[in-house]
C-alpha cells in the first residue's frame, strides 16, 4: 500500500522532549477504555438515559484504532471522553479511561488541563470553526507552548512535520485566510506540538477534497509511526479508516457492537450491521447495488428491548429480544461481536454484493445539450466553454472538486444562475436564461433537487402541502385529485401515505431528502437535476436514496444530471461521467471506461487518492 | 452527519497592498450617507414646524399678541417669507458655519446651545461607558456562571429594569438618594452655564445612575447571548482540548468573539441615551440638549430646533459609523476578505 | 395556509414555560384592571369626593388626587384608553414595518435602498425626541400620539424584518419555488411570511413595551393625554406635584404600567425561546439578539 | 399680561417627603391644619451676601427690555434694574417712585411729570425728562409697539415737549384721567436712559446686570449709585431658570437656592415640614372665564348670568388653590378704590340657573371651554367648572390647547375660554378689556350706557365722580357681563430661614414684587 511519495521527512530525529513519565511496560496497552458508561442525567420530566455504555477497548502505542459509526452512534461522545471532556448536559455515568495505566476521568480540572494537549491530543473535524477566528494562527499554536511548554525552533520543526513547508506567512494570518488543507495541518501540528502518547482525531478529513485528504491522511499516519503515538481515528467512512487502521470498532447506537483488525473485520464482517453498511458503501472498483438499511438508530432513551439493531436486522431471531447481546469472540486474533449469530455470520461468503448490470440504453437523442457554455463571475471565470450532453433515461454524473464550478454548471441548467454566456436546448427548444422565461413546460420537466434536506422543505408546511405546491402551481386538479397523486408519490418514494399530514422538522435527513424527490417527482418531469442529493446523509440513508433514485430513473424514464465530488458513488450511480476541474470539462465518457482506465492525468491521480479498503493488508 | 464544505485548495494571504482598505472605505460611504441623512432630517423638521398653528411670533408675544404686534414680529423675524425661501437662508447659513438667531431672543444660536452640546455629551458619554462596562462584565459572570442562581437572578432583575420608563427610575433615585431618605447628593444640577459640568462631580451622580440602570440590562443581555454562543463554539471547546486554563479560556478565546456583535447593542445604547437624556434632563434640570429642545419645541424656536435636532442626527450617523468600523475591526474573517 | 397555525402552536409552548405563564399573569391582571376597571369604580372619575391629596381613608381607599377625585376610580377608570392606545400603536407599527421589511428584503435593489434610506431619516433622532417633536408642534392629540408613536416603530420593525426575511428567501425552500416559477407575491404570501411570525411576535412583544414606555413618558413631559381624558398617563403627570402628601395618585398608574410593561416582556422572552424549537435553529441565541438591532427606547 | 411662558411643562414632581405633613387646610375644614406663615427668622437687615433665586416660568425668550416685558420672570429682573415713575405699594396703592409730581390739567388731556433730582443711571448719566420722553415714545413706536402700548394708547406721542431739564409735558389725543394709576402697573413706566442699548443695558434700579443667558442664568450686582441711600443690603443676586416646580422645590429644600416662585398650594405643607418658609400674598391677579357676548350661545344675557350662578367659588378655590386666595364676584380690579365692595356676594344657586335655561330653552345646554396650561390653575380650574356645570344639566367638553396654539390666531376669537390677567386699576382694566377699542376685549362686551359712562369717568380729574360712574358701570357687568371672575389666586413662594425683608404683595407678582432692594441675607 505505497502511498504517492511525499516530502515528509519519514525519519525523524529523536526529541528533546522527554518520553512521557511514566515509563510503560511492554503489553500495557497506551491506552485502555474500560466499561465506558456516558448518561443524559435524569431530570424532572425524564429518567436518566445512557448515551454510550459497556464500551472497552484498548490502543498499543504506534497502533491506530479505527472508530467507525453513523450519526448518532455515539462515537465522538467516546472521542471526547478519551480527554475527560463532556458536552453539556451530559455526564460520565462509569469505567475508566486509563493513559499509560493513569485514570483521566479521575483527575481534578486542574490536572486534567496539564494532561491535556501534553499526553493526550485532539484534532478537530471541522478546522475552520476550530481555530479561534480573532486570534492569528501563530498566537494558537505558540499557546500550545505557553501551557506545556516548548520554544521556536520546535515550533518550526512541528509545523514542517504537519507539512506546512513555509510558516512565517501562515503564522501571520487568521485561520479564515488558509485553505481547508493548510487549516488541518494547523491543527496536526497543534495536536503533536508536545509529542502526546495518545491522539484523537475526530473526522479530520471530512471536510477535504480527496487529494488533500490523502496528504493529511500519510501525514498522520507518518507522525503517529516515527512517533509511536497511539491513535483513535473517528469516522462515519469506512474506507477512510480502512486506509488509516490496524484495528476497528463499530459503533451503533452507544454501543460498541463489533471489535478486530482491519483486515479481518472487513474481509469477514462479524456483525449484521458491520455487513450491512459494508454493502451500502459503494466501491471503485465495481459498479454493485447498495443495500440501505430501513429505518433510523433508536435516540438515547428509548431503545428496544435487547439488541438496539434488531428492528433493522435481517438475521433477527427470537433470541435477540431477550437481552443486550454479550461481545462473542469469532477469531483468536480477539475479532468480537455483540451478537448471539457472530460465528455463523462470519462464515458467510465475504459480502455478497450484488454486481449492477448496467444495460446501457441505446444511444438515444440527447434529452439536454449544453454547449459552449462559459460563467464568470467577477472578472474571475468560473465556467470555460463546457459542452455536455445527456441523452433520454440516461444517468450523467459530473464530477468534481468543490469550487471547480460543477454547482454553478446545474443552476444554469435549473435557471437559477442567469449570467452565462452559450446555449442550452433541453428536448430541441433553446432555454432562455433566467426563470421567467421560461415556458411553464420547460420549467415543469425540468426539475431540481438541493444538497441540505434541512433547508429544502418549508418547516411550516406539511409534507402534503410541501408536495402539492408545484401541482397546484402547473395543474388545475381538483384537491381530491390532487392528494391521491400526492399519496402515489409518497408510496413511490417508499414513505407512508400518513407523512402527508406530518411537518418537516418530525423526519430525518433520509426522509426529508425523500420528500424533495417526490416534490420534484410529482409533476413527471423529464430531467431531474441532483446536485450532491445525498452528501449529507449518513452512508446507509445515501445507499437506499441512491437505489430509490435509479428505480424510478427506471420506471419512468428520467434523464438524470448527478452532481457529486464523491467518485465511488458514480460508479454505482451513473452510465456516463464527466470530469471537471477549475470551470472546464477535463474528461467525459462511459463510467465503465472513464473509472478503469483515465486518460487524464487529473482523473488518474483524483482515482487514486481516493480511500477504499479493497487495498487493506 | 457531515456535510460538505466547500474547502477549496488556496494560496495563503495576499499581500497587503492589493487588498482594498474595507475601513476607510465603509467610513467614507457612510459619510456621505450621512449628510444626505441629515438634509432629509432638517427638510422634515422643517417642513413639520410649518404645519404648526401658532409660530414663534404667538409663542414669544403671547396674550399681549394684538394682531398688529403679531404682524410687526412675523415680519421681523421673517416668518412672513416663503418657507422655501426661509429654509434656503437658514441652509445656506449652516454651511457657512452660522446657525441662525433663535426666533426667542435674537441670540445667535449657536451660543445658547454651544455650552449644552458639551453638557449632554458629558452625560451620555459617562453613563454610556460605565453602563457598557458593567452591562459587559455582569454578562460575561453570568455566562461563565451559565444557568446558577447568579446567573437566573441577573436575568429576571434584567428583564424587569427593561420595562421601567426612565422617569421611575429617576424618581425612585431621588426619593431615595437626594431628598428624603438620605441626602447624600443633589437632587438637582445649579452649576451656571460656562462652567464645565464635572466642576461638580456630585451633581453628576443620580442623572447618569438613572441612565446607567435603564442602559445595563440591554448590555448584559446581549453580552451573556454572544459570551454563551461563544462558550458553545467549537473554538473553546478546541481551546479546553489544548489543556489552556478556564480563566484564559474566558478571556483569551471567548470574550474576543462575544464582542462583536454586542458592540452593535453598545452603539445603539449610546442613542437610547441621547433620546433618554431629555426625561433625565428635565427632571434633574440638567441644562443639557435635551432641556433645550423641550424650551425650543414651546416656543416655536425654529432655529433652535433644527440645531438642536441636527446636532442629535449627526451625533447619531457619527455612533453608527463608529460602531461598524469597530465592529469591522474586532472581527478580521469581515475585514481582510478571503482572496 | 399550514393546518397548525405557527402563531398557535408556538404561544402554547410559550404559555407552558414558567416565565410565559408569570408574564402573561402580571400583563394580564393589568388588562383585567383596565377593561372591568370602569365598570367597578366606586366614584365616576370626575367627582370630588376628597380634599387634594387627601390621605388614604375609608372614602377614597387610595386617597384624592389633584382636585381631590377618587384615585382609584380614576386609575380603574384610566387604564383601557392607554392600553388600547399603546396596542394600535403597535400594531401600526409592525404591520407596516413588516410590509416594507420583507419588501426590501425579497425584492432588493431599489425597493431596498429606498426603505433603507427612509428608515435611517427616521431613526436619526431617538423615538422620545421624534413623537415629542410631532406631539409638541402639533397638539397632543390622541390620534396624534398613536399615529406618533406607530411611525417611530415602523422603522425598527422594517429592519428587523428585512434581515429575518433575506435569511428566509436564501433558503433553499424559496429557490425551489422560484425554479418553478411561482410568482414573488404567492412566495411571499406562503413561503417567507409564515416562517417571520416568531420573529414577528417577538417584535409585538418589545413594541408594546416600548409604546407604553414612550407615552408614559410623553406624559411625563406634560405632552401626553389632556384632562378630559382620567388615563394613567395624565394621572402621573397631574399628580406628581402631590406625591409627598398622596403618593397614590402617582405610584398606582406608574405601576400598573410597570408592571404591564414587566409582563409583556417576559411572556416575549418566553415566546422568542418558544419560537426557536421550530425551523431547526440549534443554538439558544438569547432574544435580544434576535432583534439586536433595535434597542433605542 | 400672562402668568409664565412654560407653564404647560408646570405640573412639576414634588421630589421631598415631609415626615408628618397633614393634608391641606381646606374651607370644608378636614381638620389638619398647618403652621401659621412664619415671618423670617433672619433678624435685623445686614449688609452682603448672594441671594440664589430659583424661578420657574423662564425660557429662551426671556428679555431684560423693559418695553417688551411679558412674564412673571422678566418682572424679576426688569423689577431690580428698572425703576418706573409710579410703583405699587404691596398693598397694590399707587405710590411716586421716580416721579416726583404727575398732574392732569383740568380737562386731564395734558399731563405734567416731574423726575426728582440727583438719580443716576447705571451708564452714570443723570435721570432727565428726555429720558421720560425717550421712553414713552419707545412704548408706543407703531413698528415695534411695547407690552404698555394698548394701555397708553391715547397719549399723543409726537406732542411730547421738555418744560425743563427734569418736567415733561404729555398731551393725550383723548380725555385720560387714569394715567398715573396706568403708570403704576408693572412694565408701563419703567424709564430707560435715551439711546438705551439692550446689549449693555442700564436703568436707575438698584441692581446692574452682570450675566444673562435666558433660560438657564442670570446674575446682578449691587449698584452703588443708587438714589435710594443705605439700599440694596444685597451684595448680588443669581436667578437659576428651573423647568418645574419639583426640582426647585428639591433645591428649595436640598439649601442649593434661597427663594423659589410659584409653588402650587399641594407643596406648602412639604416645604414647611423640611424648615423651610412660605410667602403667601393675596394676588390681585385674575383668572376669568370669557363668554362671548356677541355671538353664538352666550350672546342671551340668561345663559351667562345661569352660567355664572353654575360655579361653587369656595369649592373652586378650595380644590385648586387649597383654600387660599379670595373668592371673586365676577368684577376685576379687586384692590382698586372703584371696586364696588357693596354688590352682592353671587353664590351657586342651581334651581335658579336651570330655571334661566329652561328659560332661554337652553335645558340639555352642550358648550366646548377652551383652557390652556396659560397660569397656575387654570386647566384645574376647567376641569372642576366643567363637573360643577353638569349638576345643572350644562356638558362642558374641556379642550385643553397647547400654548402657543391658545394665544395663536384664534385668541380673542374663542365663544368659551379663559385668560389670565395681573392686577390693574379698574378703569385702565377697562380700557384694555371691555370697552369696543380695548385691544384685549376676549367677551366683545359692547354696551353704550358703559361706554358713555366710561367716557365720562376718563375725562373727570375729581376722584369722588369717578367712583360713582364706576359703580354704575360695575353694576351693568355684575348683571349682563361675559366674564365668570370665581377667585383671584394666591400667589405663593417659598423662601429659605435665612432669608429676611421679604413682604407678601398683592400686585400678584411673586416674592413682593420682587423687591430685592429690601430683601437681607441672615
Amino acid at each position: 500500500m505505497t502511498a504517492p511519495s511525499e516530502d515528509i521527512p519519514m525519519t525523524a530525529t529523536v526529541e528533546d522532549i522527554p518520553p512521557s513519565t511514566r515509563e510503560t511496560g511492554p503489553g500495557t496497552p497506551r491506552l485502555a477504555v474500560e466499561d465506558l458508561r456516558i448518561v443524559m442525567p435524569a431530570t424532572r420530566r425524564r429518567p436518566e438515559a445512557d448515551v454510550v455504555d459497556e464500551v472497552s477497548f484498548t490502543v498499543q502505542p504506534g497502533r491506530v484504532l479505527g472508530l467507525v459509526g453513523e450519526s448518532g452512534s455515539g462515537k465522538t461522545t467516546v472521542a471526547l471522553a478519551l480527554l475527560g471532556l463532556v458536552k453539556r448536559g451530559l455526564a460520565i455515568g462509569g469505567g475508566k479511561v486509563l493513559i499509560d495505566g493513569r485514570d483521566i476521568l479521575a483527575l481534578s480540572e486542574h490536572d486534567l488541563q496539564k494532561v491535556r494537549g501534553r499526553s493526550v491530543a485532539y484534532v478537530p473535524q471541522d478546522p475552520g470553526s476550530a481555530l479561534n477566528p480573532v486570534l492569528k494562527v501563530g498566537t494558537q499554536l505558540r499557546e500550545v507552548f505557553a501551557v506545556h511548554g516548548g520554544d521556536a525552533d520546535r515550533l518550526t520543526q512541528v509545523m514542517a512535520e504537519a507539512g506546512l513547508e513555509d510558516p512565517a506567512p501562515i503564522l501571520a494570518s487568521y485561520p479564515h485566510q488558509l485553505s481547508g488543507g493548510q487549516q488541518q495541518r494547523v491543527a496536526l501540528a497543534m495536536a503533536f506540538a508536545c509529542r502526546p502518547q495518545l491522539i484523537v482525531l475526530d473526522e479530520p478529513t471530512t471536510g477535504l477534497d480527496v487529494t488533500t485528504q490523502r496528504r493529511v491522511l500519510d501525514t498522520v499516519r507518518g507522525l503517529c509511526h516515527t512517533y509511536q503515538v497511539a491513535a483513535v481515528y473517528i469516522s462515519h467512512d469506512l474506507s477512510v479508516v480502512a486506509e488509516i487502521a490496524d484495528h476497528v470498532a463499530v459503533m451503533y447506537a452507544g454501543r460498541l457492537i463489533e471489535i478486530g483488525a482491519a483486515s479481518e473485520l472487513f474481509a469477514t464482517p462479524a456483525h449484521p450491521y458491520t455487513r450491512g453498511l459494508m454493502r451500502a458503501i459503494p466501491l471503485m472498483a465495481t459498479s454493485h447495488e447498495l443495500h440501505g438499511m430501513a429505518g433510523a438508530p433508536p435516540r438515547p432513551g428509548n431503545r428496544p428491548a435487547g439488541c438496539s439493531f434488531r428492528p433493522r436486522c435481517e438475521f433477527a431471531i427470537a433470541e435477540c429480544e431477550s437481552g443486550e447481546p454479550q461481545p462473542v469472540v469469532v477469531s483468536d486474533t480477539g475479532h468480537a461481536a455483540r451478537c448471539v449469530r457472530a460465528t455463523e455470520i462470519t462464515a458467510l461468503s465475504g459480502t455478497a454484493l450484488l454486481a449492477r448490470d448496467r444495460t446501457v440504453p441505446a444511444a438515444a437523442e440527447p434529452v439536454l445539450t449544453i454547449s459552449r457554455v462559459s460563467v464568470s463571475y467577477t472578472n474571475k471565470p468560473v465556467l470555460r466553454d463546457v459542452n455536455l450532453d445527456v441523452g433520454a433515461r440516461k444517468s450523467v454524473a459530473i464530477v468534481g472538486t468543490s469550487g471547480s464550478g460543477k454547482t454553478t454548471l446545474a443552476r444554469c441548467v435549473v435557471g437559477l444562475h442567469k449570467d452565462w454566456t452559450g446555449t442550452i436546448t433541453f428536448a430541441g427548444s433553446q432555454l432562455p436564461p433566467g426563470v421567467r422565461g421560461r415556458t411553464p413546460d420547460q420549467l415543469r420537466k425540468i426539475q431540481f433537487v438541493a444538497q441540505n434536506p434541512y433547508a429544502s422543505l418549508n418547516p411550516r408546511q406539511t409534507i402534503g402541502q410541501i408536495i402539492g405546491n408545484p401541482l397546484t402551481h402547473f395543474t388545475k386538479l381538483p384537491a381530491r385529485e390532487r392528494d391521491k397523486r400526492i399519496g402515489d408519490v409518497l408510496t413511490s418514494v417508499a414513505l407512508r401515505e400518513s407523512f402527508a399530514a406530518r411537518y418537516p422538522d418530525e423526519l430525518s435527513g433520509g426522509e426529508r431528502q425523500r420528500v424533495a424527490l417526490a416534490r420534484a417527482l410529482v409533476v413527471d418531469p423529464e430531467l431531474l437535476v441532483c446536485d450532491e442529493i445525498t452528501s449529507a446523509l449518513d452512508v446507509s440513508v445515501q445507499a437506499a436514496i441512491v437505489e430509490l433514485l435509479l428505480r424510478l430513473q427506471a420506471e419512468r424514464g428520467l434523464a438524470l444530471l448527478f452532481i457529486t465530488h464523491n467518485l465511488p458513488l458514480v460508479r454505482s450511480i451513473a452510465d456516463d461521467v464527466t470530469v471537471i476541474s477549475a470551470g472546464q470539462i477535463c474528461e467525459h465518457g462511459p463510467v465503465t471506461q472513464v473509472l478503469t482506465a483515465p486518460k487524464e492525468a487529473y482523473t488518474r491521480q483524483l482515482i487514486a487518492d481516493v480511500p477504499s479498503f479493497e487495498q487493506t493488508g | 452527519m457531515t456535510t460538505a464544505t466547500e474547502a477549496t485548495e488556496r494560496v495563503g494571504p495576499t499581500s497587503k497592498a492589493a487588498r482594498p482598505h474595507p475601513i476607510r472605505d465603509l467610513v467614507i460611504k457612510r459619510s456621505l450617507i450621512g449628510i444626505l441623512t441629515l438634509v432629509l432630517v432638517s427638510i422634515l423638521i422643517f417642513a413639520a414646524t410649518q404645519t404648526l398653528p401658532g409660530n414663534a411670533a404667538s409663542a414669544v408675544l403671547l396674550n399681549t399678541a394684538t394682531p398688529q404686534r403679531l404682524h410687526a414680529l412675523e415680519v421681523q423675524l421673517g416668518l412672513t417669507r416663503p418657507a422655501v425661501e426661509q429654509y434656503w437662508t437658514w441652509l445656506t447659513g449652516v454651511l457657512h458655519g452660522n446657525f441662525g438667531k433663535s426666533l426667542a431672543n435674537g441670540q445667535p444660536v449657536s451660543t445658547l446651545i454651544g455650552g449644552r452640546i458639551l453638557n449632554s455629551l458629558v452625560l451620555v458619554v459617562l453613563a454610556g461607558a460605565i453602563g457598557t462596562l458593567i452591562g459587559v462584565g455582569l454578562g460575561v459572570l453570568a455566562a461563565a456562571r451559565r444557568d446558577s442562581v447568579f446567573d437566573h437572578v441577573l436575568s429576571v432583575t434584567s428583564l424587569g429594569v427593561t420595562a421601567l420608563p426612565e422617569f421611575v427610575v429617576a424618581v425612585v433615585l431621588v426619593i431615595f438618594f437626594a431628598a428624603v431618605v438620605i441626602h447624600w447628593f443633589p437632587a438637582v444640577s445649579v452649576f451656571a452655564p460656562g462652567t464645565p459640568p464635572w466642576s461638580n462631580p456630585r451633581e453628576l451622580v443620580l442623572p447618569v445612575a438613572t441612565l446607567v440602570i435603564v442602559v445595563v440590562p440591554y448590555v448584559f443581555r446581549m453580552m451573556r447571548a454572544s459570551m454563551i454562543d461563544a462558550l458553545e463554539s467549537d473554538y473553546v471547546q478546541m481551546a479546553q482540548l489544548k489543556g489552556v486554563p478556564k480563566w484564559r479560556v474566558l478571556l483569551f478565546h471567548a470574550l474576543p468573539n462575544a464582542i462583536a456583535p454586542t458592540i452593535q447593542v453598545i452603539g445603539l445604547t449610546f442613542l437610547y441615551l441621547a433620546g433618554g437624556v431629555v426625561v433625565v434632563e428635565y427632571l434633574f434640570n440638567y441644562p443639557g440638549l435635551g432641556q433645550a429642545l423641550v424650551g425650543a419645541v414651546s416656543d416655536r424656536d425654529i432655529p433652535q430646533i433644527q440645531a438642536i435636532v441636527l446636532v442629535l442626527a449627526a451625533f447619531y450617523i457619527a455612533v453608527n459609523i463608529l460602531t461598524d468600523v469597530i465592529a469591522l475591526a474586532v472581527s478580521p474573517r469581515r475585514r481582510l476578505p478571503r482572496s | 395556509m399550514a393546518r397548525r397555525p405557527e402563531v398557535i402552536a408556538v404561544l402554547g409552548r410559550a404559555v407552558r414555560t414558567p416565565r410565559g405563564t408569570a408574564g402573561l399573569v402580571i400583563a394580564g391582571l393589568v388588562v383585567l384592571v383596565a377593561v372591568i376597571g370602569p365598570a367597578v369604580a366606586p366614584y365616576s372619575a370626575t367627582e370630588f369626593v376628597t380634599a387634594p391629596f387627601a390621605r388614604a381613608s375609608s372614602v377614597a381607599w387610595l386617597g384624592g388626587d389633584v382636585l381631590g377625585r377618587d384615585v382609584l376610580s380614576r386609575t380603574l377608570d384610566g387604564g383601557w384608553q392607554l392600553l388600547a392606545m399603546a396596542a394600535v400603536a403597535t400594531a401600526l407599527g409592525v404591520v407596516v414595518g413588516a410590509v416594507l421589511g420583507v419588501m426590501a428584503a425579497y425584492y432588493g435593489g431599489l425597493w431596498d435602498s429606498l426603505i433603507m434610506r427612509a428608515v435611517d431619516v427616521i431613526l436619526a433622532f431617538p423615538q422620545l425626541v421624534f413623537a415629542l417633536l410631532l406631539v409638541s408642534i402639533l397638539g397632543p392629540k390622541i390620534w396624534l400620539i398613536v399615529l406618533a408613536v406607530a411611525i417611530s416603530h415602523a422603522p425598527q420593525v422594517a429592519r428587523v424584518t428585512r434581515s429575518a426575511a433575506l435569511d428566509i428567501s436564501e433558503r433553499d425552500f424559496v429557490k425551489a419555488m422560484q425554479i418553478l416559477g411561482i410568482p414573488g407575491r404567492r412566495i411571499i404570501r406562503r413561503d417567507v411570511l409564515p416562517n417571520l411570525t416568531s420573529v414577528l411576535m417577538v417584535e409585538i412583544g418589545l413594541r408594546l413595551t416600548y409604546s407604553m414606555l414612550v407615552i408614559a413618558g410623553l406624559s411625563f413631559l406634560g405632552f401626553g393625554l389632556q384632562p378630559p381624558a382620567a388615563s394613567w398617563g395624565l394621572m402621573i403627570n397631574e399628580n406628581r406635584v402631590g406625591l409627598i402628601a398622596n403618593p397614590w395618585g402617582v405610584l398606582m398608574p406608574a405601576i400598573l404600567i410597570a408592571l404591564f410593561t414587566i409582563g409583556v416582556n417576559t411572556f416575549t422572552d418566553a415566546v422568542a425561546r418558544a419560537s426557536l424549537g421550530v425551523g431547526g435553529r440549534a443554538t439558544e441565541p438569547e432574544p435580544i439578539a434576535l432583534v439586536a438591532r433595535e434597542v433605542t427606547g | 399680561m400672562t402668568f409664565s411662558r412654560r407653564d404647560f411643562l408646570k405640573a412639576g414632581l414634588a421630589g421631598s417627603l415631609a415626615v408628618g405633613a397633614g393634608g391641606l387646610l381646606s374651607a370644608c375644614g378636614t381638620g389638619n391644619t398647618i403652621k401659621a406663615f412664619t415671618t423670617s427668622t433672619a433678624g435685623k437687615p445686614r449688609y452682603g451676601g448672594t441671594l440664589r433665586a430659583g424661578l420657574t416660568g423662564g425660557s429662551t425668550a426671556d428679555t431684560l427690555d423693559p418695553i417688551s416685558a411679558i412674564t412673571n420672570v422678566d418682572f424679576s429682573r426688569i423689577d431690580n434694574l428698572y425703576e418706573p415713575l409710579i410703583g405699587l405699594t404691596p398693598d397694590a396703592q399707587p405710590m411716586y417712585v421716580l416721579a416726583e409730581e404727575v398732574t392732569p390739567n383740568a380737562k386731564a388731556t395734558e399731563w405734567t411729570i416731574r423726575v426728582k433730582q440727583g438719580i443716576t443711571f447705571h451708564n452714570g448719566k443723570t435721570l432727565t425728562a428726555d429720558d421720560v420722553i425717550y421712553t414713552f415714545q419707545q412704548i408706543l413706536n407703531p413698528k415695534t409697539p411695547g407690552s404698555a402700548a394698548a394701555g397708553l394708547a391715547s397719549v399723543d406721542a409726537k406732542a411730547m415737549t421738555k418744560l425743563d431739564a427734569y418736567t415733561a409735558r404729555i398731551p393725550c389725543s383723548t380725555p385720560f384721567a387714569t394715567f398715573a394709576e396706568a403708570l403704576a402697573i408693572p412694565g408701563y413706566s419703567d424709564i430707560i436712559p435715551v439711546g438705551f442699548d439692550l446689549a449693555a443695558p442700564a436703568g436707575t434700579g438698584p441692581f446692574k446686570v452682570k450675566s444673562f443667558s435666558p433660560g438657564t442664568q442670570s446674575t446682578f450686582v449691587r449698584y452703588d449709585g443708587y438714589w435710594q441711600s443705605g439700599l440694596p443690603y444685597l451684595d448680588e443676586i443669581v436667578i437659576t431658570d428651573y423647568s418645574d416646580q419639583t426640582s426647585q422645590v428639591n433645591a428649595l429644600l436640598a439649601g442649593q437656592v434661597d427663594v423659589v416662585n410659584l409653588l402650587s398650594a399641594d407643596v406648602i405643607s412639604e416645604v414647611q415640614g423640611e424648615g423651610k418658609n412660605i410667602l403667601l400674598s393675596a394676588g390681585g391677579g385674575w383668572n376669568p372665564f370669557t363668554m362671548r357676548v356677541d355671538t353664538g350661545t352666550f350672546s342671551d344675557v340668561r345663559i351667562r348670568q345661569a352660567m355664572r350662578l353654575v360655579v361653587d367659588r369656595q369649592q373652586m378655590l378650595d380644590l385648586v388653590f387649597g383654600g387660599f386666595g379670595t373668592v371673586g364676584n365676577d368684577l376685576f380690579g379687586i384692590w382698586a378704590p372703584e371696586y364696588d365692595h357693596s354688590l352682592p356676594q353671587r353664590h351657586q344657586d342651581i334651581d335658579q340657573a336651570r330655571s334661566l335655561l329652561k328659560a332661554a330653552g337652553a335645558e340639555d345646554l352642550h358648550v366646548t371651554l377652551v383652557t390652556s396650561d396659560i397660569a397656575q390653575g387654570t386647566v384645574l380650574a376647567a376641569q372642576v367648572f366643567a363637573q360643577q356645570a353638569s349638576q345643572a344639566g350644562v356638558t362642558v367638553n374641556v379642550e385643553d390647547v397647547t400654548v402657543d396654539e391658545f394665544y395663536g390666531t384664534n385668541y380673542l376669537k374663542w365663544q368659551f375660554a379663559q385668560d389670565y390677567w395681573f392686577y390693574n386699576f379698574y378703569l385702565p382694566q377697562v380700557s384694555l378689556a371691555t370697552l369696543p377699542t380695548a385691544s384685549f376685549n376676549e367677551t366683545h362686551w359692547d354696551n353704550s350706557r358703559y361706554n358713555s359712562l366710561y367716557a365720562q369717568a376718563i375725562a373727570t380729574t375729581d376722584t369722588s365722580l369717578s367712583i360713582e360712574l364706576a359703580h354704575e358701570m360695575q353694576q351693568i357687568e355684575y348683571n349682563e357681563g361675559g366674564y365668570i371672575i370665581p377667585f383671584f389666586p394666591p400667589v405663593i413662594d417659598g423662601f429659605g430661614a435665612n432669608v429676611g425683608g421679604l413682604v407678601p404683595s398683592k400686585s400678584g407678582l411673586s416674592l413682593g414684587a420682587y423687591d430685592f432692594k429690601n430683601v437681607w441675607l441672615s
